[in-house]
C-alpha cells in the first residue's frame, strides 16, 4: 500500500508539473500528455458513471422483474443510432422524452419558485420598522424594479424609463461585482490546493 | 418509405408535448393514473439520460480512432489516452469505484491533472487585474468597488484591516445583492418558462425546421 | 380540481404562453414589435470599424461547449447567428474573421457561413480555410491568449460562456488593446471588455440582428409579462403598506 | 484604448512604468504569486477568524434533526469543487454520524462518488458505523433536475441500487424511505446551481428543508435562498469551512490555507488599485500631450 502511496505521489507531482509547462514553457508533448490524461480519465469516469446508473437503476430492478423498464432502455440503447448517419434520427425521440420530462419540471419549477417566491419576498413593509429597515426596504424594491425594467426590450428608451434603466444597470454593476470578489475565493483555492498538493509531496508544508 | 414517416419531425414534437404537458398537468391536477404515469416517467427519463451521458465516451473514442488513422501530430500520445482511458473504465466498471485500481487513477491521476488545468487561469486573474481591469466608466468604478469589498468580506484578512469591512460586504450582500439577484432570477426563470413552453408545445422544433 | 396553492402559478403559465403564442403569431403575419437599438449592437459596427482602421482581424469565438452537450448549447446557437451579421459586417468592410471554435461538429458549419458571406460581399479572396482555428477541449483558452499575442487583432467578440476560460480570453485580448464586446461569464468581463451583453440582452440581440418572428414574438410577449410581474410588485407594495396584510396570501393561492 | 506599447515606440520616448508593465510575461505573475502562496503555506501566522451567522445556523440545523432519522446527502462536488469544501463535507458527514443521524448519499456529478468515499475514509470513527444501516452510498444519477424530481415520489425506483449493487429492498436503511417527504432534511455540497434544485423540488412543494455548502462562487446566490427562507443556513467557501470545524471541534487543515488566501486576496486588491492608477496617469499624460 505504501508503495502505491508513493507511485501516487510522484505521479502526482509530474503530472502538475506537465500540466503547468503548457503556460510556463510552451506546448509540447508534456503538456499533450497532461492534457489527454485529463480527457481520458474524465471520459472513463463518465462511462464509468453511466455503466454504474444504468446498473443501478435499469439492470437491477429489471432483473427483480419490473418489465416495463424495457421500454427506456430501449429509449437508450437508440441514442447511439446517433453514430449511424441513416438512423440518427432515433435518438430525437429518446432526448424528446428526457427535454420533455425535463421542461415540464422546469417550467412548474421556475413558475412556483423562481418568479412567485422571489416576488413575494421582495413585497416588503416600508411603513412601521426602523427608519434603517425601512430604507434598506425602499432600496431593494427600486433595485429590483429597475434591474426588470432594464430588460424591458420593446419599448423606446427615453424619457423617465431610460433613467430607470440606467439606475438597474448600476445596481447590476454592484450585483456583479459581488459575484466577482466572491468568485476569486473559489478560483484561488483550488490554486492554493495545487500548490499545496505539489509541496505536500515533496515533504515541505504540511 | 416507412423510415421516411418515422423521420418526421410530428413524431418528436408529439412525444415532446405529450411527456412535458402530462408532467405539467400531473402539477397541477390530482388524478391518480397521471400521478403513477408521471412517476415511472420521471424515472424513464434519468434512465435515459443515464445512456445519454455514455454517448460522450463513444464520440471522443470515435474521434480517437479517426486521428490515429490519419496519424496526425501527435498521434501516439492519443493511444496513451485511449489505454488510459481502457484501464480506468475497466477498474471502474469491473471492480467498482470502491476498488484500490480506480480510487488511486482518480485520487493521484484525474484529481491532479483536472485541477492543476483549471487552477491555471488563475494567474490571468492577477494578471487581468493589474493590466485589464480599468475603471474606465462608472459601471466598472461601481464594480471595481463592489468586488473589492466582497473580497476583504471573503477573505479573513479584512477584518483585521478594518472591522467595518464584514459589515460592509455583509450590507452588500444582503441588500442590493439580493434584490437584484431576485430580479435576475426572476426574468431568467420568466426566460426558461417561455422557452420551456415554446419547447414543449413543438414551436422550436417547427422552426429548426425552417 | 387544481391543487390549492398552484392556481397562480398556472394563471401564470398561462398568461406567459398566451403572450408567447399571440406575438408570435403576430410577428408571423409581418406585424414585428420594433425592438430597442441595444448600445451593444452599436459597438459591433464601431469594433469592426477600429479593426479596419488600424489593419487588424477580427476574432469570434461562441460558448465553450459542444453542440448537444448541456442546456447550453442554445446560447451556442444564437452565437452562430450572430457569427453570420459579425461576418458580413466583416466582408464587406474588408476584414478578416478569424473565428475560433472547439467543437469539431460544427467546424464544417462555420466555415461555409464564413465563405458565404465573405462571398456575398464580392470579396471571396478574403476567406481562407486558416480562418477557423480549431481547439479542442480545454486548450481553447491558452491557445488564444498566445494567438492573440501573435496576431494583435483589432475586436474581438466572446458570444457566449468560456467558463474558466473567460478571464484567460478576455485578458488576452485587453492586453493587446482589442475592442471587446461579450456575453458570457459576466463578473470577469465588465471591468475587461468595452460593451457587455447582461442576461436576456444576448437573447434580444439576436432577435434584433435576425428578425425571426419566432425570436422576436417570444421576446415582445416576455416584455409584457415583465411589465406586468412589476404591476403586481407595485401593486402588492402599495396594498401591504397601506395595511392590508393578506396580499402575500393572494400570491401564494 | 490605445496600445501602450505601441505609443511608446511611436513617439521614441522612454518606457514609463506602465508600458512596462503593459509588457510583461504574464509567467512573472505566475511565479509570484507562487512564490506568494507558498510561502504563506510554509510559515505559520495566525489571522482570527470570523464565524457568520449562516454558519452557526447551519449547525443548528444538524443539531435539530432527532436520533435515527434519515437525510440525504447530496454530494455534487466535482474534483475542482472538493479542494475547497471537502473539508466541511467531511466535518458534516462526521458530525451527523456521530449524533446518531442515518445518512443517504448520492451525487448529481460523476467525481461525487469517489470524493463521497474518500470523505468517508477519512473520518477517524467511520468504523463505528455499519453501512446499509447508518448509511449507504448511492451513485451517480445524470438528469440533474430530473433526478431530484423523479425522488418527490419515488425513491426506490429512481435510486434503484447502492454503490455496491444492493437493491433498495435489500437495504435495511432504505426500508422507510419511500418519498422525499420521509427525508427528515437535505444537505446539498458543490459548486453550481444543483442546490436550487432540491429547493424548487423539495422544499417548496414538499416542505422538506434543507442547507448547502458550497464554493464562494454561489455566495451571492445562497445568500439570497438564505434571505428567502428557503435555506437553513448555509457554509461558504474555505472561510465557511474552517469556521465549521471550529464550531463543531473538528482539527483543521485549513489555517494556512486561509492565511495564503488573505495574502493573494490583498495583492489582488493592491494590483487593482496599482493597474488603475497607472491608467489614470496615462490617461492624464495623454490629454497633456493632446492640449
Amino acid at each position: 500500500m505504501d508503495a502505491l502511496l508513493m507511485a501516487g505521489m510522484i505521479v502526482q507531482n509530474i503530472l502538475i508539473a506537465f500540466s503547468f509547462s503548457m503556460f510556463l514553457w510552451r506546448r509540447s508533448i508534456l503538456s499533450d500528455i497532461a492534457e489527454q490524461t485529463f480527457i481520458s480519465t474524465s471520459m472513463a469516469m463518465v462511462l464509468v458513471g453511466a455503466v454504474g446508473q444504468i446498473r443501478a437503476n435499469g439492470i437491477t430492478p429489471l432483473l427483480n422483474g419490473k418489465v416495463l423498464l424495457l421500454v427506456p432502455i430501449a429509449l437508450g440503447i437508440l441514442i447511439y443510432s446517433q453514430f449511424f448517419r441513416k438512423y440518427a434520427f432515433f435518438q430525437r425521440w429518446s432526448m424528446a422524452v428526457v427535454l420533455g420530462v425535463g421542461f415540464g419540471i422546469v417550467i412548474m419549477t421556475s413558475v412556483e419558485t423562481t418568479i412567485l417566491r422571489n416576488l413575494s419576498e421582495s413585497v416588503l413593509q416600508v411603513t412601521q420598522v426602523p427608519v434603517a429597515t425601512a430604507a434598506n426596504n425602499i432600496l431593494m424594491i427600486i433595485a429590483l424594479f429597475c434591474t426588470v425594467s432594464y430588460f424591458i426590450f420593446t419599448r423606446p428608451r427615453t424619457g423617465a424609463l431610460a433613467r430607470v434603466q440606467r439606475f438597474g444597470r448600476y445596481f447590476m454593476m454592484v450585483y456583479f461585482g459581488a459575484v466577482f470578489g466572491s468568485t476569486v475565493m473559489s478560483r484561488l483555492g483550488n490554486y492554493i490546493a495545487i500548490i499545496q498538493t505539489f509541496l505536500n509531496n515533496l515533504g515541505m508544508a504540511t | 418509405m416507412a423510415l421516411a414517416t418515422l423521420r418526421s419531425r410530428e413524431i418528436v414534437v408529439i412525444i415532446l408535448a405529450f411527456c412535458g404537458l402530462a408532467v405539467l398537468a400531473d402539477y397541477f391536477v390530482r388524478i391518480p393514473v397521471l400521478r403513477t404515469a408521471v412517476d415511472e416517467l420521471k424515472v424513464w427519463a434519468v434512465l435515459i439520460a443515464a445512456f445519454a451521458t455514455g454517448v460522450g465516451f463513444f464520440g471522443y473514442a470515435r474521434r480517437t480512432i479517426i486521428k490515429t488513422r490519419a496519424r496526425e501530430p501527435g498521434w501516439p500520445v492519443l493511444i496513451y489516452g485511449v489505454i488510459l482511458a481502457i484501464v480506468m473504465s475497466y477498474f471502474g466498471i469491473f471492480y467498482g469505484v470502491e476498488g484500490t485500481g480506480y480510487s488511486w487513477l482518480f485520487n493521484y491521476v484525474l484529481q491532479s491533472v483536472r485541477t492543476a488545468t483549471v487552477a491555471l487561469g488563475t494567474p490571468f486573474i492577477f494578471s487581468a487585474a493589474l493590466r485589464a481591469f480599468r475603471a474606465r466608466n462608472l459601471d466598472a468604478v461601481l464594480f471595481l468597488i463592489a468586488g473589492v469589498l466582497l473580497m476583504l468580506y471573503n477573505a479573513p484578512i479584512g477584518e483585521v484591516i478594518w472591522s467595518g469591512f464584514p459589515v460592509v460586504g455583509q450590507w452588500i450582500l444582503d441588500v442590493p445583492q439580493t434584490s437584484v439577484n431576485r430580479a435576475l432570477m426572476i426574468l431568467t426563470g420568466l426566460g426558461l418558462a417561455a422557452y420551456g413552453i415554446r419547447y414543449i408545445v413543438g414551436f422550436e422544433e417547427m422552426a429548426a425546421e425552417r | 380540481m387544481i391543487t390549492t396553492g398552484r392556481i397562480f402559478d398556472l394563471v401564470i403559465i398561462l398568461i406567459v404562453f398566451g403572450f408567447t403564442v399571440y406575438f408570435i403569431w403576430r410577428a408571423r403575419r409581418g406585424r414585428v414589435s420594433q425592438l430597442v437599438k441595444l448600445p451593444a449592437v452599436d459597438a459591433f459596427e464601431e469594433g469592426v470599424g477600429r479593426a479596419v482602421e488600424m489593419g487588424r482581424p477580427v476574432h469570434y469565438t461562441t460558448a465553450m461547449v459542444d453542440i448537444g452537450q448541456r442546456t447550453e448549447w442554445v446560447e451556442k446557437v444564437l452565437g452562430y447567428y450572430i457569427m453570420g451579421y459579425v461576418a458580413q459586417m466583416c466582408a464587406s468592410r474588408r476584414a478578416q474573421l478569424y473565428v475560433s471554435e472547439r467543437d469539431a461538429l460544427t467546424l464544417g458549419y462555420v466555415k461555409e457561413t464564413l465563405r458565404s458571406a465573405y462571398e456575398r460581399a464580392g470579396w471571396p479572396d478574403g476567406f481562407n480555410e486558416n480562418m477557423v482555428l480549431w481547439h479542442p477541449w480545454t486548450t481553447q483558452p491558452f491557445a488564444l491568449a498566445n494567438w492573440f499575442q501573435q496576431v494583435k487583432p483589432g475586436a474581438n467578440f466572446m458570444m457566449g460562456n468560456l467558463l474558466f476560460g473567460t478571464v484567460i480570453v478576455a485578458e488576452a485580448a485587453a492586453l493587446e488593446g482589442a475592442f471587446q464586446i461579450a456575453y458570457g461569464d459576466t463578473p470577469f468581463l465588465v471591468a475587461t471588455c468595452e460593451y457587455v451583453m447582461i442576461a436576456d440582452e444576448y437573447y434580444a440581440t439576436s432577435a434584433y440582428i435576425t428578425k425571426k418572428p419566432l425570436l422576436v414574438g417570444a421576446i415582445t410577449g416576455n416584455d409584457y409579462v415583465k411589465m406586468l410581474l412589476l404591476l403586481v410588485l407595485i401593486a402588492s407594495v402599495a396594498l401591504l403598506n397601506l395595511g392590508i396584510k393578506d396580499v402575500l396570501k393572494w400570491l401564494a393561492i | 484604448m490605445v496600445d501602450a506599447k505601441e505609443a511608446g515606440q511611436k513617439t521614441g520616448r522612454t518606457k514609463t512604468l506602465a508600458d512596462r508593465v503593459h509588457s510583461m510575461d504574464r509567467r512573472y505573475m505566475w511565479w509570484f504569486l507562487t512564490i506568494l502562496v507558498a510561502t504563506m503555506l510554509v510559515i505559520d501566522i495566525s489571522i482570527p477568524l470570523k464565524i457568520g451567522d449562516e454558519t452557526k445556523e447551519f449547525v443548528t440545523f444538524m443539531d435539530s434533526f432527532k436520533r435515527g432519522s434519515v437525510i440525504l446527502f447530496s454530494n455534487d462536488n466535482t474534483v475542482t469543487v472538493n479542494n475547497v469544501i471537502g473539508e466541511a463535507c467531511t466535518a458534516t458527514m462526521r458530525y451527523l454520524l456521530e449524533r446518531g443521524v442515518k445518512i443517504v448519499f448520492m451525487s448529481l456529478r460523476q467525481d461525487g462518488v469517489s470524493l463521497t468515499l474518500a470523505s468517508l475514509r477519512s473520518i477517524p470513527t467511520v468504523d463505528r458505523f455499519k453501512y446499509g444501516v447508518d448509511y449507504v452510498q448511492f451513485g451517480y444519477y445524470a438528469g440533474d433536475t430530473r433526478v431530484v424530481a423523479a425522488l418527490q415520489r419515488d425513491v426506490w425506483g429512481t435510486l434503484g441500487a447502492d454503490v455496491r449493487g444492493t437493491a433498495c429492498k435489500d437495504i435495511p436503511l432504505m426500508q422507510n424511505i419511500k418519498q422525499c417527504t420521509d427525508f427528515a432534511a437535505w444537505i446539498e455540497s458543490g459548486g453550481g446551481s444543483q442546490f436550487t434544485f432540491y429547493i424548487n423540488n423539495w422544499s417548496v412543494p414538499y416542505n422538506v428543508p434543507g442547507a448547502c455548502i458550497q464554493t464562494a462562487a454561489n455566495l451571492p446566490d445562497m445568500t439570497t435562498w438564505y434571505r428567502n427562507r428557503l435555506l437553513n443556513g448555509f457554509v461558504s467557501d474555505q472561510t465557511g469551512s474552517a469556521a465549521l470545524s471550529r464550531v463543531l471541534g473538528y482539527p483543521s487543515g485549513l489555517g494556512r490555507i486561509l492565511n495564503a488566501q488573505s495574502a493573494a486576496h490583498v495583492l489582488l486588491i493592491a494590483l487593482i488599485l496599482v493597474g488603475n492608477l497607472l491608467y489614470v496617469q496615462e490617461k492624464l499624460r495623454n490629454q497633456r500631450r493632446e492640449k
